[in-house]
């Protein structure tokens, strides 16, 4: 039977190397790549160009990279939880581009779904739409927006098993099925590997086909950014 | 003048039985709370979320159970859970009922804008780009005018725009307004203990009335 | 909480009008929504344009509307196992319109997603490229290819629960989920309806937005059309 | 000549493990009987399914899982279920190591038509299109010549065209040959007991070989 599992993620984490453009899987810290982060911050790869909806906070996510300066370029939808990240920017130590939340959800769709190229509503008469082409449909204005695709996408599920296929959790499922599509290398860490042929195929969010790598993660922080309780 | 909860208070009158609506950050958050009794609402949470449920208790906080403003929360019954490209395939095609946002800025024919300020750190829009696109309804929840006096409704936004043509109704602490279809805020209705010309005054777009006689907002 | 059950089909599907495009989910036999197809022959409803992989059996599935000449035109990728089909077409009674499979799937995906068009490669330097826009994105032409939508789709699920929350059951999977996305009012039917709550919210696979009715069919005879077992 | 049985079970023989392979009806659906023994290759169906078992037992029948042939299959251990749109998203990105389909005729520089006879009832081409399109690698099944004795191994197409410049190899009743990326097939392997006499009669396009001595096909 076909066996993705890696025990170490040091040496496949070792591949990304300087100037690679990876993906990384997280809405704010929920569903992040803890591990993963980890051995990119050992590694001390650098100059990443990085697509991820958010970029960590100061000590934890892809702050921690920010911090090292291992990121040169950062594609995300919102950026707001990161002092650090600020001073780069304003410094013109950080390449940012910012692209509205769900075109970016579906450009990393597009590039794994092997469309170049769609059309979308959103960013239609504002700094968004500068330089893009933009069209009518049904009396409708949309803009043409392009796949996006990465050297390596880093992600995090819940459970997986040795053919790839992965289960997220909750709301920590987010941008790591679509990112899992659109890279060249996918390594997924997760926090239970269970035996082939236990995870009900009716049930599997991303068939293994999408993932290079698979790596059982312990403790996992999972830090709350909010914590907001009923009272 | 309204509280902020009571701007959202009266944005929850308007939720009708079955829809589907996503809440902004901020005040639209709080419309949560004031959802009539009797009225189903299922709330829609871009980050991959549909039956929101209210916040938990401490012992049921689960990190990998957040909202779009990263604050924990619980599911409905009902709830379903899916990827950030499905989220805004729902958003784009137009399944939900309601959108309610914040805002910096509206212009009197419909644009906002509320995802950055010159000069000042650019944090990102988010998916407010996407949501005003695609809405056919959205509610703006927001003062009437800034901290230092200068009205937010205005003949044309200032501030970089986040989309075109697209609010239907304003809430603010001081009047629920409606924008025209031909353009200009039609005012509907009063906060309690403000009249028709404080309104004026606190709005530099052109405000329309059908009457002189515009209700006070009703809380029951 | 919300309840979308239906107790009977007639009343909803009678509101398919003379000349409606609907979408019909399945492939083969399918998952295909076999109460509401019957409703539809009971309905009487005429000139109707079909979207749906397949046009059934001569005595089963969408063959049972074609018999009846309740179908004006089919949009589908393959129409193959069907007799009175063939002689309707040649007869130039029926309207057909072929579509490479998975551009039917993306197209019915975008209508679904808000996309009003993209951009494949299937079809280039085919017939089907005839009459499109092409274009080149790194040295590959792709062709433009459109969203599409419906009036209903009439679609078939294992489970449900009053929300309109589906799971479907092995590869009956197929076109159902995209066609729930991409029509204004869907028909959902499902061999169990089951209490709201009780599915698993990271086990569904077309969240309930999606759905308008929902009704528990009975006694599904599941036709196979290719009965293959190991010797 | 081969068998249709022998050009599947010589195609399992480019079977390598680990791969994701997509095999179209006809013969290619054969060559899953051949599959090498220490080979681990994970069969996808664009009706929705990774990891296509054999044919059930009897008992073990469902109706509710079949393959693109509408046959009734089983899964194998680690399968994945997905939707039509997710299958040939899946197909387009490229994930998928090997594509292999029957063919009416190939051209020398790698054309395809295998869905449409003018004159005949059209079927539809399914998800043949989609996947010619997208495949990097894709091996052709067929009879080196129609039952007329036509050559379908031609200079250019005469039916109408699946795909453009996508076949890499073709495996028929005499040879083995893969279309060269300048144009021409060259010819690897012969059919044994057939000469290169043989299936230079056979074939109308450029056939080209690097020695005289091509080997025989090697079944073990």
């Amino acid at each position: 039977m076909i066996n993705k599992i890696i025990l170490d993620l040091k040496p496949y984490i070792n591949k990304i190397s300087d100037g690679a453009t990876i993906m990384v899987g997280g809405f704010g810290l929920c569903g992040i790549p803890e591990k993963s982060i980890s051995a990119l911050l050992e590694s001390g790869v650098k100059n990443l160009t990085c697509i991820s909806n958010n970029a960590g906070v100061d000590d934890f996510g892809l702050g921690l990279l920010l911090k090292t300066k291992q990121i040169k370029k950062m594609i995300a939808s919102y950026v707001g939880e990161n002092e650090e990240f600020e001073r780069q920017m304003l410094n013109g130590e950080l390449e940012v581009e910012l692209i509205p939340q769900g075109t970016l959800a579906e450009r990393i769709r597009a590039g794994g779904a092997g469309i170049p190229a769609f059309f979308t509503p959103a960013g239609v008469g504002t700094e968004v739409a500068i330089g893009k082409e933009s069209r009518v449909f049904n009396n409708i204005t949309y803009l043409m927006e392009h796949g996006l695709t990465a050297d390596f996408s880093i992600i995090k599920a819940w459970k997986g098993d040795a053919a790839g296929n992965l289960i997220y959790k909750g709301t920590a499922r987010n941008f790591n099925p679509i990112m899992a599509t659109a890279a060249n290398i996918t390594i997924a860490e997760v926090e239970e590997i269970v035996p082939t042929g236990t995870l009900d195929p009716n049930e599997i969010h991303t068939p293994g086909i999408y993932v290079t790598h698979i790596y059982e993660g312990k403790d996992y922080e999972k830090r709350i950014e909010q914590l907001t309780t009923k009272s | 003048m309204l509280t902020k909860f009571q701007i959202a208070q009266r944005i929850a009158q308007e939720l009708k039985d079955g829809y589907y609506v996503n809440l902004g950050i901020g005040i639209p958050t709080l419309v949560a709370n004031y959802i009539p009794h009797g009225i189903n609402v299922i709330l829609q949470s871009e980050n991959g979320l549909l039956g929101m449920g209210e916040f938990p208790l401490s012992e049921d906080v689960d990190a990998d159970l957040i909202n779009a403003g990263k604050q924990t929360v619980t599911m409905q019954k009902g709830a379903a859970l899916f990827n950030s490209a499905e989220s805004f395939a729902m958003i784009r095609s137009g399944k939900i009922n309601l959108t309610v946002l914040g805002a910096m800025e509206v212009s009197e024919n419909g644009d906002i804008a509320n995802w950055k300020v010159p000069g000042k750190m650019v944090k990102g829009m988010g998916g407010a780009m996407d949501l005003v696109a695609s809405a056919k309804n959205i509610i703006v929840a927001m003062q009437h005018t800034s901290k230092d006096g200068k009205s937010k409704l205005l003949k044309e936004c200032s501030l970089p725009i986040t989309g075109l043509n697209c609010v239907k109704k304003i809430i603010t602490d001081l009047a629920v307004l409606q924008v025209l279809p031909t353009g200009g805020f039609e005012l509907l209705e009063r906060a309690p203990g403000v009249s028709v010309a404080d309104i004026l005054a606190a709005t530099e777009g052109s405000l329309m009335f059908k009457s002189d006689d515009i209700p006070e907002m009703c809380f029951i």
